[in-house]
């Protein structure tokens, strides 16, 4: 392992990463960007239900191209397609399926998660404008939150931090952290490093990350 | 493979312990859970608590569980009724509680329990014995009463189909409770005329996303 | 007038006089009881569009006999029709439009109305039990309160009093009261008699009245 | 006779005066009212507060009326977009207001003020900026922030069918915010692809009921 080159893992790497962690039956709100392409590398044998806080559940991909229905577009605006057993419903109905604890695991992109498992996702911070949507009702209410995200910002300063300066999405809600170079759990007793990517140590990875990383021995590597 | 139909009414309700709580749909005698609630008296649980519009209808709806000495307490909004006989002796004999909701009051409660809403300010009951010891407050120069969601251990609720998804549509004024019911219990059980394939059902139709059903059982006659 | 013998109004005919306060177009719900009957002498030329709590509007007269289904009934569990325009819902939504001010008649039962327009109806002074239903919902929630009632009880106590002895069911809703011998009018300063049964005068009916009637002339004849 | 057809949308807005509160559905740009929009634009009408899911998309949606500054008050969750440009100038000109709501307590407010509930507690946004000077209280252990209901004097909404009653049915995802604006709109008003006879949607599939609707008027290219 000290022979493999660092690499740290691409966009998509990150979401098949994500993707393998999606339970069979699973209900899944995916966020637009990252999360949106885990959607692309469901484990095959699993079935997984997508909710889409616009008020659709049980989507599938993209229509070919001409087919687009400008009436069926997911939360992204993107033009989407309906599975059997797929069904439509209004907001309200929709956020109550949040709120109320019925989705089993959304994914977020983050731009800071603390030890606690506190997002910052919605908010550069000092701007003038930022754009919720729903995630701060997705964040604090669906059972799993996972966030994606590169593991540190352009200037490479931590993400992973001991305490947010960005504005705040939801408190104590993320229970794992996939970046471009560790899968991160956050624990009761603070955050647990599971995997790295190829070529990264434990070391690495805690170099870039503020707070302090736990780990029973040297994490394993994310497959790929 | 995401599939929440069950065998038997007996194995859909076999899991329900002693001391639970339940949901039952109905309103007098349509979209009542007959099959479910037979099934839960052979089981044999007792203690438990019912959330119900209605107190039994003669020797049908939630009277036999009641009449065997199962439910500890009754949640209901219209427990007085020569039809409900069954109900009466018990209470007066002192052998079942009784916590009396505006039914309107109940139907919000449920539904905000399933939405992740702790509680609400209604204008219902004021100034009546339903909103003794409650906290009071006026809002856009309305006197509100504070009631709180309203989540139980089971819901049992009658559709007319449903499918492997957990997807229900009802039959006409049977709805009633039902779709709130199963938005409120942490594990919903549909008992539905049919079952059919996924994909039977139209989107735009649908009442009861799956989302909010764990168990879809097929209607037997359990009395034949 | 004089020579008219005091003629107390019929069920049916309180019910033909409160039909004729319908306008045109109305949303109405009607209580178990006496108030159902209004739903007979709807004034030619007039679509009245009936609201039942437990889930349709736009329901019809009772089916032929042997077409009773089970699963089509109004809130007094009567078997009814659907007619073109009808929708079935479920209780949430069906008590958002009552709460939320949607309904512009409600017709109920009363036991005690006071000058107020404060309302007593769902249990007798001093019963073990009572049945509250849908009632403290529809008499908060609707845009007009209609109480159809007789004028005094049983052993011939007023039941429009200066104080309600009775449990309440809601504070100041009343709008209309139609009695026997009747119609009264909740005014903001008080109750305005605006029509007498044949052979009643203003004084008889202040007889039986607690409260103090105001009338600008001697009041019109009801027209049955 | 109920009839809630009216021939144009220029009609249909006709009376909406400066200063209204307006309930605009749509999600991006699904279930837009652009007919209804476009005729408030002719009809010249200013200082509007409007409520609406985005900020406007590039020239259509909500855009026109901010854009020829008709609009002193935006209720919204995602002002910040790239095809948001026209709000985002106009805002940092200091030329509209903004209020930002989380998109389910946006959704909820908007239901709980058509269903006469005046407040609720939510978990959503506590610990965030949107919970800054709002009542806190913690329900069954969770920590929750006290939302109000919100009511408009017109609610614009877009739906595929109606009928003469205001029965709607929505066309797939652009169902979105518009069945819950319509249960807040003083004066609902539902533009829609085609008006049907009384009849033509089954009871069983309508979605919003009649109820909720003042208006039904039949889309026209304007732009044509």
């Amino acid at each position: 392992m000290a022979n493999t080159p660092r690499t740290p893992l691409k966009r998509e790497q990150i979401a098949r990463r994500i993707a393998q962690d999606f339970a069979d039956g699973a209900i899944v709100n995916l966020g637009i960007g990252m999360p949106t392409l885990a959607a692309n590398y469901i484990p095959a044998g699993r079935e997984i239900l997508f909710h889409s806080e616009n008020g659709l559940l049980g989507f599938g991909p993209a229509p070919e191209k001409g087919k687009e229905d400008p009436n069926l577009v997911n939360a992204g605006k993107e033009f989407v397609t309906m599975l059997p057993g797929g069904c439509f419903f209004h907001q309200a109905d929709s956020f109550s399926m949040t709120r109320g604890k019925h989705v089993d695991v959304a994914v977020l992109g983050g731009m800071q998660v603390n030890p606690r498992g506190d997002l910052a996702n919605w908010k550069i911070k000092g701007a003038e404008l930022g754009s919720i949507g729903g995630a701060m009702d997705i964040a604090r209410g669906a059972k799993q939150v996972f966030v994606a995200m590169t593991h540190t910002t352009n200037k490479g300063e931590p993400k992973i931090v001991n305490e947010l300066t960005y504005p705040i999405t939801a408190l104590k809600c993320v229970t794992r952290i996939y970046t471009d170079i560790a899968v991160i759990d956050v624990g009761p007793n603070g955050l647990v490093l599971r995997e790295v990517a190829p070529g990264y140590s434990a070391a690495d990875v805690q170099a870039v990350t503020e707070p302090k990383l736990t780990y029973e021995k040297e994490p394993a590597v994310i497959a790929i | 493979m995401l599939n929440k139909i069950v065998n038997s009414l007996a194995t859909a309700v076999a899991d329900v312990r002693d001391g639970a709580t339940i949901l039952v749909g109905g309103f007098g005698g349509a979209g009542v859970p007959e099959g479910l609630i037979t099934a839960l008296l052979r089981q044999g649980t007792k203690d438990l608590t019912l959330i119900h519009n209605n107190a039994g209808r003669d020797e049908t709806s939630i009277a036999p569980l009641i009449k065997h000495d199962r439910v500890a307490k009754l949640i209901c909004t219209f427990p007085e009724a020569k039809t409900a006989y069954i109900f009466r002796d018990k209470f007066l004999a002192g052998k079942i509680k009784l916590e009396l909701v505006p039914q309107g009051t109940l139907a919000e409660r449920i539904r905000a329990g399933g939405s992740g809403i702790e509680g609400f300010y209604t204008p219902t009951g004021v100034g009546t014995e339903v909103a003794e010891g409650k906290d009071r407050r006026e809002i856009n120069g309305v006197m509100c009463i504070l009631e709180y969601g309203l989540r139980a251990d089971f819901a049992f609720v009658r559709a007319r189909l449903g499918d492997r998804w957990g997807n229900l549509v009802y039959n006409q004024a049977s709805r009633n409770f039902n779709p709130m019911m199963a938005m409120a219990g942490k594990i919903a059980i549909a008992e539905v005329d049919d079952v059919v394939e996924l994909g039977g059902l139209n989107p735009e139709h649908v009442v009861t996303p799956g989302i909010f059903v764990q168990r879809v059982v097929k209607t037997e006659n359990l009395n034949g």
